[in-house]
């Protein structure tokens, strides 16, 4: 018979291993080194799936101390299950305090948004990444571009942005718009929403981007010039909205969630909750806000 | 009169490397001269080497040996026979025209616009040269419904009319005429020839092939003859 | 025709281009070549697809380069596009550095700087040139905003412009180039070859594939977009039609070597070499 | 507020949680016991240790038992564990001349040196039910055990013969081809992301973790046309246990145990060196994994020998299509995550189709689209 305890152990602090902390580290400092720039890194197996957050899980855990507050959203909510179950992992493995309060938290760590609220120079949003190659619509193999990333050949990238334009008007791009980040690679930013890109350029946190199962890290440092691409005449646009306001908080000018009740009627509501619990108990949180040009 | 083209010592040979290294002597140490201005006729019956002559001067056929030293309007003297085929390029394009009684050009291309052609490859613009395209054929009583169409489904009377209208609107100084009024009817032959005599007027100098006695005997100020190859006698119009 | 250019010298310089396949020793380039009837060396097995061509391309100037296949001819083309690299020799183009540096010592990123502002291809297949899943305009714009357009409204505008001078008509410019005839795809590869306004172009065997009627449109159009350009090209051909038709000048290739050169008539009509004769005698 | 609940997404994963126990259990039959699927489930164990690629048969046991029988759930627990687990040394090279056989074939000879040794396999037994197996007891096990222990000779359980290699032969006879290999560089796969073109010690590491099926997969694509190098042949394959040793701080070999392997040796024809005057040598491509799983390593044979031939055009010749995606612990996450909420993404996406919609109703007839959203 096998014994119990055989099946038992006790886990490192933040439960990665020192050695593939250090590791993990160092790709971080190399991809700040090199903003935009993809470093591949060893991306060890976690408890929870592929594509289910492990390459930001990874980043957070090599880089969280247990003076840490920390913060996980998903789809702009704290308490969407994914959050749930990567906010008690950490908890867990670490003992850190987590938030929900977005100017409390330290180390953020997203799926799909960016916060409203202004982050600061004391906070790491760390950016969970299904597919950080941006080129992979417009060549499937790696070599290829790892090279095109290399020379700079992004031409195209730039032809399938021209060929939307053509075929629909606009540049169609929704989540994941293709950003340019110090003037030289072109980057994924992970599928934010348009709403967010703007927010990504001279930023005053540290941004971290992990994707677990392509096995990479990028991170754009704080006060990085990154635009989206456009061209001179069809510009970059943000979601709109319009005149409509937040069934709760009657705010405009923020990402709006569209949700239908059961009887089928539809309204809409901040995305962002820890936005949202402020502005319906407090003052407007500071904000950066993107005017689409006329 | 100032010297345009001298010939010395000139040999043509073809060997046939598919004939088992056959060699044919074409031409044997031919010396002669032309002056500005002048036009030459050369005569002999077919096969004498006329046509090879002329070759070698345009330099479609690679002369064996000897010397064609031609004075060149802008690069001084030139040996025809063995300068670099830039320098033959060039000449050609500014300055030494060929025109044979076959028709070459691209089947689809407007009877005016290959008059006009080679007047805008030596500059000139478009219009004005669609202009003297079209004086030409007037002159030369090309129907006008042809005008716009594709030479190469011309007869041969009015694929010649295009050959010798391209030649002389290019405005050559040195040019070759290989029997220019052989397809053409009393008429257009003397308008061939009076737009010929314009030409030389301009200060042109002509090298001429013709088997009609009516288009020598207008135009060749000079005869040379030939005969196997050789030059024979000198004849003064 | 720019004839101050033609006078102040060459365009492009090519001395002892070399592309070898396979594992050759020190002697395979001996054992190969016109003499020897074969690109394959006997000893190694390598092949020798062109070795030591020298020659100079001038501006304006059309060159065309003819020979059986095998004989090297395309090899020159791609090696000079940097399709494949050489196995030896150097190239040097006054529109780069004024001539001054060897085209194949650049890197990676300078090449596509040279393939895309000043080179221009035109391959045989148009898929070799073409992105198939682009539009016809797509293809063209992929060039023009390599070369630093941003401007939608102006690449439209371009686009239109050269798909009109090749006689594509504009109302398919939004369209794959898959569904276009032959003629018509090898049109939109001249387009997006041109775009730039390259200075030299290459044409390997350009109008091959397609119907004679649809050749002789196509060779037209080459014909006039060099005479209103004044662009120099370097036209590869085993048809020897093609290359009186285009050219000002020939090479002709035998085994991976250069066993004539000369004007095209002058290579038509008094063609010196045995090889050249043969194929000249294969063509009257 | 429906599913974006603000605080109900805790509670419901706990719930999810204990309902998917209450599956496991609500038929209140006696527990399995650890020991009777490593023992009983001795394949699925072996399968799980390969793509979980950690040996380590209880630790298997229980991945597959509190995974309700779910092989990908299962190995990817052990990969999780795996992943917190201290990397003190990188074994020796595993001998597996020395192997202790249980099975030993080849199908390129009738016979080969040292005999076929059919081991324990159910390649020739029928595949009829066996209804015996419904009612088996301890008793019937017994008598079985009993049989067996009569016909077993205890003077041959002293004697460990070892034998030759197959491939041996073909290589003394110089018929086998030598291949340029490149880049030997060993690299460890769980250190550090692969990069193309990846040496082969990646390549083989990533295969030996890989999902059978997918592996199985794209092996017998190679056979059927979409890559070079056809059919194939097994050279040999043994299943046995090896010694796995590493050296100490002073440099000392040390002997840790033992483990099962599964080793094949493909025999393929290959195009030969290229050079002038070559011959279509055979190419051997290995394979090894955890256990006794065949087809893993038949079918990593395969495609070793198949990625050393790169190609584009074919999946099974090209490394980057075979070894992402017989990656079952990534493409068995990746392919789950679809059930995760997506509503901003998708947010994102419905504005622009929205208004290229309504762009192109509006250039008919002049209509507008009343969009609610404004």
């Amino acid at each position: 018979m096998i014994e119990n305890k055989k099946f038992q152990s006790a886990y490192n602090f933040a439960f990665l291993d020192e050695r593939t902390k250090r590791e993990i580290r160092r790709k971080i400092l190399k991809a700040i080194a090199l903003p935009g720039y993809q470093v591949p890194y060893s991306s060890p197996e976690m408890p929870i799936a592929r594509g289910w957050g492990t390459g930001g899980l990874h980043v957070s855990l090599a880089i969280i101390g247990r003076k840490d507050v920390f913060k996980v959203i998903d789809q702009g909510s704290d308490a969407s299950v994914n959050a749930c179950s990567l906010r008690q992992f950490i908890e867990r493995m670490t003992g850190c305090r987590t938030t929900v309060d977005t100017a409390e938290a330290t180390l953020i760590q997203t799926r799909h948004r960016i916060p409203e609220e202004i982050l600061t120079e004391q906070q790491i949003l760390v950016f969970q990444v299904p597919q950080p190659e941006i080129l992979r619509g417009v060549e499937r193999l790696e070599t290829r571009t790892r090279s095109m990333h290399a020379e700079a050949d992004y031409s195209k990238l730039w032809v399938s942005l021209y060929e939307a334009y053509v075929r629909y008007g606009s540049l169609m791009r929704g989540a994941g718009y293709p950003v340019r980040v110090n003037g030289r690679y072109m980057m994924s930013p992970s599928p934010i929403p348009r709403w967010d890109v703007p927010n990504l350029s001279d930023a005053r946190c540290l941004y971290l981007f992990g994707a677990g199962r392509e096995k990479r890290i990028y991170a754009i440092p704080p006060h990085t010039v990154v635009e989206p691409l456009e061209f001179e005449d069809v510009r970059f646009r943000v979601e709109d909205w319009g005149a409509t306001a937040c069934a709760y908080s009657n705010a405009r000018d923020a990402f709006l969630d569209e949700i239908y009740e059961d009887d089928s009627s539809r309204k809409f509501v901040v995305n962002d909750s820890n936005f949202l619990d402020k502005l319906r108990t407090g003052p407007r949180p500071p904000q950066r806000l993107f005017r689409n040009p006329q | 009169m100032a010297r345009l083209l001298e010939i010395r010592g000139l040999e043509k040979q073809f060997l046939l490397h598919i004939l088992n290294g056959k060699r044919i002597a074409a031409l044997h140490s031919i010396d002669c001269e032309i002056e500005e201005g002048e036009i030459l006729g050369l005569t002999g019956k077919s096969g004498s080497g006329k046509s090879t002559l002329m070759k070698c001067l345009y330099r479609t056929y690679l002369p064996t040996a000897g010397q064609i030293l031609y004075h060149s309007a802008s690069l001084g003297p030139v040996d025809l026979a063995r300068a670099d085929e830039h320098t033959i390029i060039h000449l050609r394009r500014t300055e030494i025209t060929y025109c044979s009684q076959f028709l070459q050009v691209i089947p689809r291309v407007p009877a005016l616009d290959v008059v006009a052609e080679p007047m805008i490859r030596r500059g000139a613009d478009r219009e004005a040269a669609l202009g003297r395209a079209r004086e030409a054929f007037e002159r030369l009583g090309l129907p006008t419904e042809l005008w716009d169409a594709f030479p190469a489904t011309f007869s041969g009377g009015e694929q010649q009319r295009i050959n010798i209208a391209r030649a002389v609107i290019s405005g050559p100084r040195f040019l070759l005429l290989d029997e220019p009024t052989a397809s053409l009817d009393a008429k257009t032959k003397d308008a061939v020839i009076d737009m010929i005599l314009e030409l030389r007027q301009s200060g042109c100098s002509i090298a001429l092939i013709s088997h009609d006695a009516h288009t020598m005997q207008r135009l060749a100020s000079r005869r040379l003859h030939l005969a196997e190859g050789r030059m024979e006698e000198e004849v003064h119009a | 025709m720019n004839d101050m250019a033609l006078n102040s010298g060459w365009l492009l310089r090519v001395r002892g281009l070399t592309k070898i396949y396979g594992q050759p020793d020190g002697d395979s380039i001996a054992r190969t070549g016109p003499q020897a009837s074969t690109n394959i060396c006997p000893v190694t097995g390598a092949i020798v697809a062109c070795a030591g061509i020298d020659f100079d391309l001038y501006p304006g100037e059309v060159l065309g380069v003819v020979g059986e296949s095998g004989s090297g001819k395309s090899t020159l083309v791609q090696l000079l596009y940097f399709d494949q690299p050489p196995t030896a020799g150097s190239a040097f183009f006054t529109a780069l550095d004024n001539g001054t540096t060897d085209l194949f010592t650049l890197s990676n990123q300078r090449r596509r700087h040279v393939r895309n502002h000043l080179l221009g291809m035109v391959y045989q297949n148009p898929r070799d040139g073409l992105n198939f899943n682009f539009t016809a305009g797509g293809n063209i714009a992929e060039k023009l905003i390599m070369a630093g357009s941003m401007n939608v409204a102006s690449i439209r505008e371009r686009s239109s412009n050269l798909l009109r001078q090749t006689e594509v008509p504009v109302a398919r410019m939004d369209q794959t180039p898959r569904t276009f005839s032959g003629g018509m795809q090898q049109r939109v590869q001249i387009s997006k070859a041109i775009a730039n306004h390259p200075p030299l172009l290459f044409l390997d065997e350009v109008t091959s594939g397609l119907d004679v009627s649809v050749q002789a449109k196509v060779l037209d159009m080459i014909r006039q977009i060099q005479s209103e350009l004044g662009i120099s090209m370097i036209v590869v051909s085993h048809d020897l039609g093609v290359i009186r038709m285009l050219t000002d000048r020939t090479l002709v290739l035998k085994n991976g070597r250069i066993v004539e050169s000369g004007l095209t008539d002058q290579i038509l009509q008094d063609p010196q070499h045995a090889y050249t004769q043969l194929l000249v005698s294969s063509l009257l | 507020m429906g599913y974006v609940a603000v605080k109900g997404g805790q509670e419901a994963i706990a719930n999810a949680a204990e309902l998917v126990e209450y599956y496991r259990l609500r038929a209140a039959t006696p527990p399995i016991e650890i020991e009777q699927i490593r023992t009983q489930m001795r394949l699925l164990v072996d399968k799980i240790m390969g793509e979980g690629s950690l040996y380590a048969p209880d630790h298997a046991a229980l991945a597959l038992k509190q995974n309700e029988g779910d092989v990908f759930e299962a190995a990817f627990t052990m990969r999780a564990y795996r992943a917190t687990l201290k990397r003190e040394y990188y074994s020796e090279v595993l001998v597996t001349r020395d192997m202790l056989i249980r099975r030993r074939i080849s199908a390129a000879f009738r016979d080969i040196p040292g005999g076929q040794i059919l081991g324990p396999t159910r390649d020739y037994t029928h595949r009829l039910f066996q209804p015996e197996l419904t009612t088996e007891s301890m008793p019937s096990i017994e008598e079985f055990l009993q049989r067996i222990d009569a016909h077993i000779d205890p003077a041959k359980l002293t004697a460990i013969p070892k034998f030759g290699k197959v491939i041996d032969v073909l290589r003394a006879e110089g018929l086998l081809l030598v291949r340029d290999e490149g880049d030997r560089r060993v690299v460890d796969v769980t250190r550090e992301a692969i990069k193309f073109p990846a040496p082969r010690s990646a390549a083989l590491q990533m295969m030996a973790r890989a999902e059978t099926g997918g592996l199985m997969c794209l092996g017998y694509s190679t056979m059927r046309g979409f890559a070079a190098g056809g059919h194939g042949t097994v050279g040999e394959l043994r299943v046995g246990d090896v010694a796995v040793q590493v050296k100490d701080p002073r440099g000392r070999v040390r002997y840790l145990g033992r483990i099962t392997v599964t080793e094949c040796e493909m025999v393929n024809s290959s195009k030969g060196s290229g050079k002038k005057g070559s011959l279509p040598l055979l190419s051997v491509g290995y394979g090894l994994c955890f256990g006794q799983n065949e087809t893993k390593a038949i079918c990593m044979g395969m495609l070793d020998n198949s990625l050393r031939e790169p190609n584009e055009a074919n999946p099974a010749n090209s490394q980057e299509f075979t070894l992402y995606h017989t990656e079952g612990v990534e493409s068995y996450g990746f392919t789950n995550h679809l059930k995760l909420p997506h509503y901003v993404t998708f947010q994102s996406g419905l504005d622009n189709l929205r208004e290229a919609m309504q762009r192109t109703l509006a250039s008919y007839a002049g209509l507008t689209v009343e969009s609610p959203a404004k």
